[in-house]
C-alpha cells in the first residue's frame, strides 16, 4: 500500500508541475478556449474575463483523467484497489499542489502585484480566468475536480484501456489480420501487378488532383514537404547508408540555392538563364562541393566529421551575407525575381510547382531506392556497419564515402535550386544551421536508411508544425515535446527500414525444386 | 542454501530465452552449467547478476530475494560475474583495469594483497601491467577478466565460459586456479563449453537444453550419462 | 440574372485600381451611404466585387475583420514580433469596429525565415476574411511573401521592413511606415558631418539587410560631403562581446562609430565602449537603436549615444497609446523593440482604409472590395503617433522627416544641434 | 612443385617495445591446410594482422604468390585474393546473412552506381548471378533459410559460419581463420573441423588457421608452425609437433584428457 | 630481396591524404604570411589594442570553456552530442537574474541607508547566491534532462538521442519564452560590479580597463575547471565515468551504478553550464530564452576542437576559440564579420592534421 501510495504521489507531482507550467505559460486558458471552439460556446469578441469557466474545468479534468490513468498504470500488482487508490491519490496531491499555487496567484492579484513584468502571461484578466472568475473557492474547485479526474482516470485506464477482453480482441484480431494477409490467394493479390499498378494509378490521381482544391497554402507546405523529401533522401544517403554523420547539410542546399540563383535572378549578374539549365548548374555545383569538401576530411569519423561540416556549413552561409562578397551575392538582401519554369508559354503556378516537385521527388525516390538495393548501397552498409571491416573486405571506402557525399549533395542541390525558385527568392536567412538540424531529424525520425521513413519524416518536421499552428505560440513547444515523445517512444523511427528479403525473392523466382547441387555448378 | 534459481523465465523482446530454469548452489560449491549454443547459460548468468530481469522468477541468495536487485548492489553482495567474451576495460591499462575490479573494496591493504595473488595467479599480466587492455591477445584479455573478478572478494564467482581462447596449457592452468580459488572458500557458479574439464572439477552439474534444465546430478554421474556424452563430450 | 440599377460610387472606386484615379476624398461618404440606406440589392454588392480586379472579401455577420501578420513569434527575434503585433493589437482593439464587426488580429509566427514568410502568406491568402496585412516585419520574409500577396491583391502595410528594394520594384500591394534606409541614412550623414562636425567616421552593422543598407548609405553620404570613413565593421547580432571589433576600429581613433542595426547589439556595444578604448566617441545609432530598452540597460554608458525614430516626441495620443499599451501587456511600449508605435499606426492607417472601401451587403455581410482597398492603403493620408502617414506611388508612406534623440541623464531627448 | 601461395620472410612487428611477431619465416604451398598455435599472446592474430595489411610490419615481407604485398591496404590485399576471419566475430550485424555475403563478393563484382540507377542488363545479370551464388555459398555453410535473417540475430556458431561464408564470396585464393572453433562444444566443433577440410577439398582454397583445440589442429593441419614470444620456435607434421618437447612445456602441457583425470582423483579424494 | 625493398619503400599512393596535406600546408603558409603583414608591416594596432583583444578573448574562452566540459562530460559517458546543452546554461542565466531581481527588490537589514537594497548592501552574499542557484537550476535541468529524454534511450542507436536532444532543446528554448516572456533580460549588476568598471591597466601611453566583472568570470572559471579535474582525476567518480563511458554493462558488473554516475556527470555539466549562465549574465549582462544557442554551438565546437571527450581538451579548445574569436581577425586583417569563418577554418585545419582534435587520443591502430 505505501509503494502506491508513493506512486501516486510521484505522478501527482508530475502532474501538478505540468498542470502549473500550463498556468504560467498562458496555455491552460489558450487549451480552455480549444475546448471551447469544440462546443461552440466562446466568442472571439467576448472579453477573456467572461468565457465561461466551464472549459478549463474540462482541461483541468481531462489532465486529471491522463495523471490517475497513467499513475494506476504504474502500480506494481494489477489490482482494482492497488489502482483506483494510486489514481486517486494522484489527482488529489496534484489537486492540493495546484490548488496552493492558484492560491499564491490568487494573493499577488489581491495584493495588486503585477507580474507580468517576469511571468507575462499571469496579468490579472489572465488570473481572473484561473481562478475560475476570481472565486476563493478555487482553490476547492481543483482539488476536487483533480481527485475526482484522477479516480475516474484510474478507473477507466484499468477498467477499459487493460481490461482483458480488451487485450484478448486485440489480439485474436491482430492475428486473424495477419493470418488473412498471409492467406496465399491474399498474398497472390497483394503481389499481382495490376493492383500493383492499379494502387499507384491511385496515388497518382490523387497527387495530381489534390494541389487544385486545397488552395495554395497547402501547395506551398506540401511543396516544403516535398523539397524536404529531396533533402532527406540525399542526407539519408549520406548519414544513413554510408553513416557519415553529416550537420552541414545545408551548405549543399545554399550552393544549390544560390547557384540558380545567381543564374537567374536579374540581380547583381543578370546572366537570365533558363530555369532547367540553371537546375543542371545548381546540380552539378552541389556535388562538386561535396567532392571538394570530402577530399580532405573524409578520413575523419563520427563527431569529428558532424562538426567540420557544420563548420562547413556555417562558412558559407556567412561568406554569402558578409560585406566582402555583397556584390557578388547581394548580401544579406538575398536574391530575389528568380525565374520561374515555363511550359507551353505560361509560367508556373502553384499547382504546377507542386506537380513539378512531386516529379522530382519520385524520380529521386527510384533513384535511391535503386542505388540503396545495389552494390553500391551494400558497400554504403557495410562501411556505415564497420568501416574496418569493410575496408579489409575489399572495399575503397574513401572512394564509395566520397561517392555518398557527392550524390548527397546533388540531391540537396536540387531541392536548393527548386526552393528558390518556388519562392522565387532565396537568401543567407534560408540556409541557417537549423534546416541541416530540421533533414537530419526528418531522416531519423522516420528511420535512418529508410526512403519511406524518409518521407513519413518530412511530414513529421515540415507538415506538424504546420499542423500544429492553431497551438498559436504553444507550436514549437508542443513540436519540441512531441520530436522527444517520438523517439522515445520509437527510437527505431517511424517506418524503420527493413531488409530486402532476398533468399525468398530469389527462391520465389527459381523455385528451389531441383537439387541444390544442379544449381551449383552453374 | 547459498544460491537458489526458481522457475527463471526471461525475455528479450518477444524471444522467450529462458523458459522457467531452476537450479541452486551450496556454500562452498562448484556447480557447473553446460549446454549447447543459445541454451541460455550466459542469460542465466547475466540475469543473477542482475542485468537482465526475470519476468517471473526467483532468485534467493543467502536467503534474500535478490530478483529485482541491480546490478551494482548484487556486486555488493558478493556476487561478481567474470563475463562472456570477456568485456574489459579496452582503453585502460591492466593495471587499471584491476582497479575497477576492486571498485566496491575501498580497503587498500586488501587491494594489494589481492593484486599480488593475481599477479602470482597470472605472471603475463604483471608484463603488461600498463599495456591497455583493448590491445592484449584474446587469450591475455581472459586471463585478465578473471583476475578482475577475483579482485572483488567473490563470495560467488560466476564463470561465463573462462576457458574459451586459451592454449590448452593455460586451460589447464585455468581450471586448477578455479579449483583453488573454490578452495579457499569462494562458491563457484562455472558455465563452459569445455563439458570435460568442467563437469570433472564439479560438485554438481546442470544441462541446459534451449532455455530449460534437462538433467541434473553431480559431475562425476553425468560425465559418465551417456546422453551427455554423445552431445558434449563428443563421444 | 436580373441586374438591379447600379449604385454609382463603388462603380468608380473599382477601376481606380488600374488608373490611381483620385476622387477617394468623397468616396468613403458616398460609400457608407448604401450601408446605412440598408436599402441596395445584393447585385450591387455583386458588381461592385465582379469589378474589383481581386474581387470581395465577404464577412458574414458576426464575424471579424482580420488582419493578418507574418511575424517572428517564435525564437530569437520574437521580440520584434510580440512587440509589433501587440502594437497593432492596441490599434485594432481599441478602434470601435465598423458597422458592428470588430477587428481581429491574425498573426502568425515566421521565426523570420524568408521561406516561412511565404507559407504564412499563403496560409493568409486563402482565408477569405482576411484582408489586409500588417507586416511582414523583417525584409526576407517580406520580399518572399511579396509576390503572393500581390498575386491575391492584399494590401501589405510593414512598419519594419526597410530594404529599399521592395518599393524599387513598382509593387501596388506594397507600402510601409518605415524609412527607406537611404532616406534615414542621408539624414543621419547629414547630421554627423555637418551639426556634429565628425570628421573621422566608422561604419558599423550587424550583418543584417537592415544594417547594412544603412551603413552602407550612410558611408556613401559622408563621403559624398567629404568626410572619412575609417572602418567599416560589421558584427554577429546575437553575440555579447563586441569588444574585439570596437577595439579594432578605437584604434583608426574615428570620432564618431554609426551603427546600423537593432538595441540588442547597441546595447552591448554602449556596454563595452571604454573597455574597447572609445572614450569620448560617439555612438550613433539609427530607428532600431532608439527606444526605453537602450537607455535602460545602458545607464550610465548610454549617456550621449544618438538615434533617430520615426515617433516625434510626446503627443497626447502618444501617450494614450503608451498607457494602453501597458495596461495591456504590462510592459512599456518600446521595451521589446523600437517599433511599438510604427505598428500602432500600422494597425491605424488599415484601419482607416478599411472603412474607405468596405460595406454591408443586403444579406447582412460585410463586402470589402480587395482591388480597392489596395488602392485606399496606397492613397492614405493619416495623422499618427509617428507623423503624417503618406504614401508616395512606390508605397513610402513615412512623409514625416526623422526625429534625432540624444540620450540625456538617461532618457531619449530630441536632439537639437 | 606446388606453387607457394604465401610466405613470410623474416616478418616483424613490433608494438612500443613489445616485439609481438620476431622475423617469422613462414611458407604455406598451394591447397595446403597450416595452422599456426602457440601460447596466448604468442603473436598468431599479429602475424594474421601483417599479412592481410591491418598493420605494416616494421620488417619482413609478406609474398603473395611471389609478389610483395606488405604494407598495402587490406582492400587492396582483399581484391588480390586474400580473405580472413576475425577472432571476435565482425560481422555487418544491420545486414541479413545474404547480403553480408553480397558485401564479401564486392571486389568481385563490377556494377556501378550509375548501373545501379539504370538497371542495365549486364548489371542485372550480374546482381542475379551475386545472388545465386551467395545462396549457393549459404547453403554451403549450412545457413540455408537463414538467408533474410539480420547477422546479429544469428546463433553464435551460425555466426562464425556466415564470417567464412562471407569470406570465401570473394573466391579467394587464400582463406585465414582465426579460432574458428572457439565457443563451440565439441559437436559443433567436429562439424567445424569437417567444414573446413572439405573447404580444401572441394573448392582447392589454401587455408591458414589459428586454432586453440589441438582436436582440430591435429585431424586437419598439413603442417604445423609453433609461435611463442613472437618467435617460430617448432614447425612439422601434427605428428612431430605433438611430441615436441619444447611445445608441450610451452603450449599443450598435459593434455585434457590427463587433466581431468587428475581432478576426478582430487575430487574422489575429496570426498 | 632488394627489389622488394624498393617497393616497400614506394608509399602507396593515397590522394585524399595527398591532397589534404598539400591544401593544408598552403592554406598555414597564407595564414602565417598575412599574420606576419599585419601585425609587423602594417602594425595596424598597438600593443593596447592587442592587450584588448586578448582580455576578451580569454573571458569569453573561459566561458566557451566551462560550456564545453559539459558537452565532453556528457560525450564521454554517453557518445551523444547534448544539444540541449546551451538551454541547460540559459536556465541558469534566468536562475540567476531572478536572484538578483529578488535580493535587488528587497531592503537589505541593518544598513545603516535605509533605500539600500540587499545587492547593493551585500554583493558578495549575492553574487555567492545567484551562482548557487544558477548551478542548481541548470543541475536540475541536466537531470531531468536525462531522466525524461535520454534515459529511455540507453540501448537505441546513437543519433536518436541527438534528436531527442534537439526536441528537448527546442521545448526548453520556448518554455522559457513563454514562460518568462521574449524580452531581452539584464543583469542588475550590485554597483561595486557595474559593467564598464575596473582596474586600468597602463599600457604604452595608454590604458586599458581591466572589468571587474571579467576578472571574476575568468577566476571563477578557472577555479571551476581546477574543481572539475581533481574530481575526475582523484576520486572514484572519475573512475567510475570511465569505465560507464566504456561499456556500461561491465562497469555494472563491477558494481557501479550506470545510472547513478550518468546522473552525476549530467549534473556536474549542469552546475558548470550554470555557472557559465550566471557569469555571462553578470559580465555581458544581455540574455533571454535564445542566448543558450550560440554559445552552445560555439563550446560544442572548441569540445571537438580540444579531442571530444577530453577534458582537458575542452578547456584548452574553449579558451583557443576564445581568442581566435578576437584575435583572430586583427591578426589575419579579415573583418570581423568573418571572425567564425577563421574559427571553423582553423578548426578543419587542426582536424585533417589531428583528427581527433588537439589533446584526443589519437585512435591507434585498431586491434582486429
Ligand atoms: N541480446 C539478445 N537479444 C535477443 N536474443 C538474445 C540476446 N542474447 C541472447 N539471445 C538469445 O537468447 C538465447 C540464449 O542465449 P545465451 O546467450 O544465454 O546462450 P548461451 O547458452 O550462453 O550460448 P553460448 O554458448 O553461445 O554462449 C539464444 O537463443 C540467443 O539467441
Ligand atoms: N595494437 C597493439 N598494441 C600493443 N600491443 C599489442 C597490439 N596488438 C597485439 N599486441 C600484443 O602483442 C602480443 C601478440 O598478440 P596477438 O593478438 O597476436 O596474440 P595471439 O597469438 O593471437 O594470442 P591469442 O591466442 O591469445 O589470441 C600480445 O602480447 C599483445 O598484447
Ligand atoms: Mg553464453
Ligand atoms: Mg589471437
Amino acid at each position: 500500500m505505501r509503494t502506491t501510495i508513493k506512486n501516486g504521489i510521484r505522478f501527482g507531482a508530475i502532474i501538478s508541475v505540468v498542470i502549473i507550467f500550463f498556468h504560467l505559460t498562458g496555455f491552460s486558458v489558450v487549451a480552455a478556449n480549444m475546448i471551447g471552439g469544440l462546443f461552440g460556446n466562446v466568442d472571439k469578441n467576448t472579453a477573456l474575463a467572461q468565457l465561461p469557466t466551464i472549459n478549463l474545468a474540462i482541461v483541468i479534468s481531462l489532465i486529471g483523467l491522463i495523471a490517475g490513468g497513467s499513475a494506476s498504470k504504474n502500480t506494481k500488482t494489477d489490482s482494482w484497489t492497488n489502482a483506483i487508490v494510486s489514481g486517486t491519490v494522484a489527482g488529489a496531491f496534484s489537486g492540493l499542489f495546484v490548488a496552493v499555487f492558484v492560491y499564491l496567484i490568487g494573493i499577488a492579484n489581491f495584493l495588486e502585484v503585477d507580474l507580468r513584468s517576469y511571468l507575462p502571461e499571469i496579468g490579472p484578466d489572465n488570473i481572473d480566468y484561473l481562478l475560475f472568475g476570481g472565486k476563493a473557492s478555487a482553490n476547492f474547485l481543483y482539488l476536487g475536480l483533480l481527485t475526482i479526474s484522477g479516480l475516474a482516470g484510474a478507473a477507466f485506464s484499468k477498467g477499459i484501456i487493460r481490461a482483458n477482453w480488451r487485450k484478448q480482441v486485440q489480439a485474436d484480431s491482430v492475428q486473424s489480420f495477419n493470418a488473412f494477409i498471409q492467406k496465399p490467394g491474399i498474398q497472390k493479390v497483394f503481389n499481382n501487378k495490376i493492383v500493383v499498378y492499379a494502387f499507384l494509378a491511385a496515388a497518382a490521381f490523387l497527387l495530381y488532383f489534390l494541389p487544385t482544391k486545397w488552395g495554395p497554402y497547402w501547395n506551398f507546405i506540401m511543396g516544403t514537404v516535398g523539397i524536404y523529401i529531396l533533402l532527406g533522401l540525399g542526407l539519408n544517403i549520406i548519414v544513413g547508408l554510408s553513416g557519415q554523420l553529416v550537420l552541414g547539410y545545408v551548405a549543399f542546399f545554399a550552393i544549390g540555392a544560390y547557384t540558380f540563383g545567381l543564374l537567374t535572378a536579374p540581380e547583381p549578374h543578370a546572366i537570365g538563364m533558363n530555369f532547367w539549365l540553371a537546375i543542371v548548374f545548381a546540380i552539378l555545383a552541389a556535388a562538386l562541393t561535396g567532392v571538394l569538401l570530402g577530399l580532405p576530411i573524409l578520413n575523419l569519423r563520427g563527431d569529428y566529421l558532424a562538426i567540420v561540416t557544420l563548420g562547413f556549413g556555417e562558412i558559407i552561409r556567412i561568406l554569402i551575407k558578409s560585406d566582402m562578397l555583397t556584390d557578388f551575392t547581394n548580401g544579406p538582401s538575398g536574391l530575389s525575381d528568380l525565374v520561374q519554369p515555363k511550359w507551353l508559354g505560361k509560367t508556373f503556378n502553384d499547382v504546377n510547382y507542386f506537380h513539378l516537385t512531386v516529379i522530382f521527388v519520385i524520380i529521386a525516390i527510384f533513384i535511391a531506392n535503386r542505388l540503396q538495393y545495389s552494390r553500391t548501397g551494400r558497400a554504403w552498409l557495410a562501411i556505415s556497419a564497420d568501416q574496418t571491416v569493410a575496408r579489409a573486405t575489399g572495399i575503397n571506402t574513401f572512394k564509395y564515402n566520397l561517392l555518398a557525399l557527392a550524390l548527397g549533395a546533388a540531391f540537396a542541390g536540387l531541392g536548393g535550386a527548386l526552393f528558390a525558385s518556388r519562392n522565387q527568392f532565396t537568401g543567407p536567412e534560408d540556409h541557417i544551421l537549423m534546416v541541416s538540424i530540421n533533414v537530419l531529424c526528418l531522416v531519423i525520425v522516420g528511420g535512418m536508411g529508410s526512403l519511406p521513413g524518409v518521407v513519413v519524416g518530412a511530414f513529421v518536421l515540415k507538415g506538424v508544425p504546420e499542423l500544429l499552428r492553431d497551438l498559436e505560440n504553444y507550436r514549437l513547444l508542443a513540436f519540441g515535446a512531441l520530436l522527444v515523445m517520438m523517439m522515445v517512444m520509437r527510437p527505431e523511427g517511424l517506418w524503420p527500414k527493413g531488409r530486402p528479403e532476398m533468399e525468398t525473392l530469389y527462391y520465389r523466382k527459381h523455385p528451389k525444386d531441383s537439387p541444390p547441387d544442379g544449381e551449383v555448378q552453374s | 542454501m547459498m544460491l537458489e534459481v526458481e522457475n527463471l523465465n526471461v525475455y528479450y523482446g518477444a524471444i522467450h530465452a529462458l523458459k522457467g530454469i531452476s537450479f541452486h548452489l551450496e556454500e562452498g560449491e562448484i556447480v557447473a552449467l553446460i549446454g549447447a549454443n543459445g541454451a541460455g547459460k550466459s542469460t542465466s548468468l547475466n540475469t543473477i547478476s542482475g542485468l537482465l530481469r526475470a519476468n517471473p522468477g526467483k532468485i534467493v541468495f543467502e536467503g534474500e530475494d535478490i530478483s529485482q536487485t541491480p546490478p551494482q548492489d548484487v556486486v555488493m553482495k558478493g556476487i561478481i560475474q567474470v563475463p562472456e567474451g570477456r568485456k574489459i576495460f579496452a582503453r585502460m591499462t591492466v593495471m587499471e583495469n584491476l582497479e575497477m575490479g576492486a571498485y566496491t573494496q575501498p580497503d587498500r591493504v586488501k587491494f594489494e594483497e589481492n593484486l599480488e595473488a593475481v599477479y602470482f595467479r597470472f605472471p603475463r599480466l604483471k608484463e603488461r601491467q600498463k599495456q591497455l587492455g583493448g590491445t592484449l591477445s584474446g587469450g591475455e584479455q581472459q586471463m585478465l577478466a578473471m583476475a578482475r573478478g577475483l579482485m572483488g572478494n567473490p563470495r560467488l564467482l560466476l564463470l561465463d565460459e573462462p576457458s574459451m581462447g586459451l592454449a590448452p596449457i593455460l586451460v589447464e592452468q585455468i581450471f586448477e586456479i578455479i579449483q583453488s580459488i573454490n578452495e579457499q572458500g569462494t562458491s563457484i557458479l562455472l558455465v563452459e563449453q569445455n563439458a570435460q574439464m568442467a563437469l570433472s572439477i564439479a560438485d554438481r552439474g546442470y544441462v541446459l537444453e534451449t532455455g530449460k534444465t534437462v538433467l541434473e546430478g553431480s559431475g562425476q554421474e553425468l560425465l559418465h550419462n551417456p546422453l551427455v556424452e554423445e552431445a558434449y563430450l563428443g563421444g | 440574372v436580373p441586374q438591379a440599377p447600379v449604385e454609382e460610387a463603388p462603380v468608380e472606386e473599382a477601376p481606380a485600381v488600374e488608373e490611381a484615379a483620385p476622387a477617394e476624398e468623397e468616396a468613403p461618404a458616398e460609400e457608407e451611404a448604401p450601408a446605412e440606406e440598408a436599402a441596395p440589392a445584393e447585385e450591387a454588392a455583386d458588381d461592385v466585387c465582379a469589378s474589383d480586379a481581386f474581387g470581395c472579401a465577404v464577412i458574414p455577420a458576426g464575424d471579424t475583420i482580420k488582419i493578418g501578420m507574418g511575424a517572428p513569434l517564435l525564437g530569437d527575434y520574437s521580440m520584434f514580433g510580440i512587440d509589433i503585433s501587440q502594437g497593432v493589437e492596441v490599434a485594432l482593439v481599441g478602434d470601435d469596429g465598423f458597422e458592428g464587426w470588430s477587428y481581429e488580429l491574425i498573426a502568425e509566427d515566421t521565426g523570420g525565415a524568408p521561406e516561412a514568410g511565404a507559407a504564412v502568406a499563403n496560409k493568409m491568402v486563402t482565408d477569405p476574411t482576411v484582408v489586409a496585412i500588417a507586416g511582414h516585419i523583417f525584409s526576407g520574409s517580406t520580399a518572399a511573401a511579396m509576390p503572393i500577396y500581390e498575386k491575391a491583391g492584399f494590401p501589405m502595410m510593414s512598419p519594419s521592413a526597410t530594404l529599399p528594394e521592395l518599393t524599387e520594384k513598382g509593387s501596388a500591394v506594397f507600402n510601409r511606415l518605415a524609412f527607406t534606409d537611404a532616406t534615414q541614412a542621408k539624414f543621419a550623414a547629414t547630421l554627423l558631418f555637418e551639426s556634429l562636425g565628425v570628421e573621422k567616421l566608422a561604419v558599423m552593422h550587424d550583418g543584417s539587410s537592415y544594417g547594412q543598407g544603412l551603413a552602407e548609405g550612410t558611408k556613401a553620404v559622408f563621403e559624398e560631403l567629404g568626410g572619412e570613413v575609417v572602418a567599416v565593421e560589421a558584427v554577429t547580432p546575437g553575440e555579447v562581446d563586441y569588444i574585439a571589433p570596437l577595439s579594432s576600429i578605437a584604434a583608426k581613433s574615428p570620432d564618431a562609430i554609426y551603427y546600423g542595426g537593432y538595441a540588442a547589439e547597441a546595447i552591448v556595444m554602449a556596454n563595452q565602449w571604454q573597455q574597447s578604448g572609445l572614450d569620448g566617441v560617439i555612438l550613433f545609432g539609427c530607428d532600431g537603436t532608439y527606444g526605453v530598452e537602450f537607455t535602460d540597460k545602458t545607464g550610465p554608458n548610454g549617456e550621449g549615444s544618438i538615434a533617430v525614430s520615426l515617433v516625434p516626441p510626446d503627443s497626447a495620443e502618444k501617450t494614450a497609446f503608451d498607457e494602453a499599451y501597458k495596461a495591456a501587456y504590462g510592459m512599456e511600449a518600446g521595451e521589446l523593440s523600437a517599433f511599438s508605435w510604427s505598428s500602432y499606426d500600422t494597425g491605424a492607417v488599415l484601419i482607416a482604409a478599411i472603412e474607405k472601401v468596405a460595406f454591408v451587403g443586403a444579406d447582412g455581410s460585410l463586402y470589402v472590395p480587395r482591388g480597392a482597398l489596395v488602392e485606399a492603403v496606397r492613397t492614405t493620408d493619416y495623422e499618427g503617433l509617428t507623423g503624417t502617414v503618406k504614401c508616395d506611388d512606390t508605397g513610402e508612406c513615412n512623409a514625416s522627416g526623422p526625429t534625432f534623440y540624444v540620450v540625456t541623464d538617461g532618457e531619449w531627448v530630441p536632439f537639437v544641434p | 612443385m606446388t606453387e607457394i601461395v604465401i610466405q613470410t620472410h623474416k616478418l616483424s612487428k613490433i608494438f612500443g617495445g613489445l616485439t609481438a611477431v620476431d622475423k617469422v619465416d613462414l611458407t604455406v604451398p598451394e591447397k595446403a591446410i597450416a595452422s599456426i598455435i602457440g601460447p596466448n599472446g604468442a603473436g598468431k592474430t599479429t602475424l594474421f594482422n601483417c599479412v592481410s595489411g591491418f598493420y605494416a610490419p616494421e620488417e619482413g615481407d609478406v609474398l603473395f604468390y611471389g609478389k610483395p604485398i606488405q604494407g598495402q591496404a587490406t582492400d587492396r590485399i582483399c581484391s588480390l585474393g586474400i580473405s580472413r576471419t576475425y577472432q571476435n566475430i565482425r560481422l555487418f550485424s544491420q545486414m541479413t546473412a545474404v547480403e553480408n555475403i553480397l558485401v564479401g563478393q564486392h571486389p568481385r563484382l563490377k556494377g556501378t552506381w550509375w548501373e545501379a540507377v539504370l538497371h542495365n542488363p549486364r548489371y542485372m545479370q550480374e546482381e542475379e548471378k551475386a545472388v545465386g551464388e551467395a545462396l549457393h555459398l549459404l547453403e554451403f555453410v549450412g545457413l540455408d533459410g537463414l538467408g533474410d535473417h539480420l547477422a546479429r540475430n544469428l546463433p553464435y556458431g551460425a555466426q562464425r559460419r556466415l564470417e567464412i561464408a562471407r569470406a570465401l564470396a570473394n573466391h579467394p585464393k587464400l582463406l585465414m581463420l582465426d579460432e574458428p572453433t572457439a565457443g563451440m562444444n565439441s559437436q559443433e566443433t567436429a562439424d567445424m573441423t569437417a567444414f573446413i577440410k572439405s573447404l580444401r577439398d572441394n573448392l582447392g582454397i589454401t587455408i591458414l588457421l589459428i586454432e586453440h583445440d589441438m582436436k582440430v589442429v591435429m585431424d586437419i593441419s598439413d603442417q604445423i608452425t609453433v609461435l611463442d614470444y613472437g618467435t617460430k620456435i617448432a614447425e612439422g607434421l601434427p605428428k612431430e609437433i605433438q611430441t615436441n618437447q619444447q611445445v608441450i612445456e610451452a603450449y599443450l602441457g598435459p593434455g585434457a584428457a590427463a587433466l581431468s583425470k587428475k581432478f576426478q582423483r582430487k575430487k574422489t579424494h575429496d570426498a | 630481396m632488394s627489389e622488394q625493398k624498393t617497393t616497400r619503400d614506394q608509399p602507396s599512393l593515397n590522394v585524399g591524404k595527398l591532397i589534404r596535406w598539400i591544401a593544408g600546408i598552403l592554406l598555414l603558409a597564407l595564414i602565417g604570411w598575412r599574420v606576419y603583414q599585419t601585425a609587423f608591416i602594417e602594425g595596424s594596432y598597438g600593443p593596447d589594442t592587442w592587450m584588448r583583444f586578448i582580455i576578451a578573448g580569454l573571458i569569453i574562452g573561459g566561458m566557451y570553456s566551462l560550456i564545453a566540459i559539459g558537452y565532453t562530460l556528457v560525450y564521454g559517458i554517453l557518445f551523444m552530442i547534448n544539444f540541449a546543452h546551451g538551454e541547460v546554461m540559459m536556465l541558469g542565466a534566468f536562475g540567476g537574474y531572478f536572484i538578483f531581481e529578488l535580493l535587488a527588490s528587497i531592503k537589505a537589514p541593518s544598513v545603516s541607508d535605509p533605500n539600500m537594497n540587499f545587492l547593493n548592501a551585500y554583493p558578495v552574499i549575492s553574487v555567492l547566491l545567484a551562482f548557487i542557484v544558477g548551478t542548481v537550476v541548470s543541475a536540475v535541468a541536466g537531470l531531468l534532462l536525462e531522466r525524461i529524454a535520454y534515459r529511455p534511450l540507453r540501448k537505441a542507436p546513437r543519433l536518436v538521442p541527438l534528436i531527442s536532444a534537439i526536441g528537448a532543446s527546442i521545448f526548453l528554448q520556448n518554455a522559457a519564452q513563454l514562460l518568462f516572456g521574449p524580452q531581452r533580460r539584464q543583469y542588475i549588476n550590485p554597483v561595486i560590479l557595474w559593467r564598464g568598471t575596473g582596474w586600468s591597466i597602463p599600457v604604452g601611453d595608454t590604458t586599458v580597463l581591466l572589468t571587474y566583472t571579467g576578472t571574476l568570470s575568468l577566476v571563477l572559471s578557472a577555479l571551476l575547471m581546477i574543481g572539475l579535474f581533481l574530481v575526475v582525476q582523484k576520486t572514484r567518480l572519475g573512475r567510475s565515468m570511465r569505465a560507464v563511458a566504456e561499456n556500461k554493462q561491465a562497469a555494472a558488473l563491477m558494481g557501479i551504478d550506470v545510472d547513478d554516475v550518468i546522473g552525476k556527470t549530467f549534473i556536474i555539466s549542469g552546475v558548470l553550464a550554470g555557472a557559465a549562465g550566471v557569469m555571462w549574465g553578470i559580465h555581458n549582462g544581455l540574455f533571454n530564452h535564445y542566448v543558450g544557442f550560440l554559445p552552445g554551438i560555439k563550446a560544442f565546437t572548441a569540445a571537438v576542437l580540444g579531442g571530444i571527450g577530453n577534458i582537458p581538451g575542452a578547456m584548452m579548445g574553449g579558451m583557443l576559440l576564445g581568442l581566435l574569436e578576437s584575435v583572430g581577425p586583427a591578426a589575419l586583417g579579415i573583418d570581423f564579420q568573418l571572425k567564425d569563418v577563421i574559427a571553423f577554418t582553423i578548426l578543419i585545419l587542426v582536424l585533417i592534421f589531428r583528427p581527433s582534435g588537439l589533446l584526443g587520443e589519437a585512435l591507434s591502430e585498431e586491434k582486429v
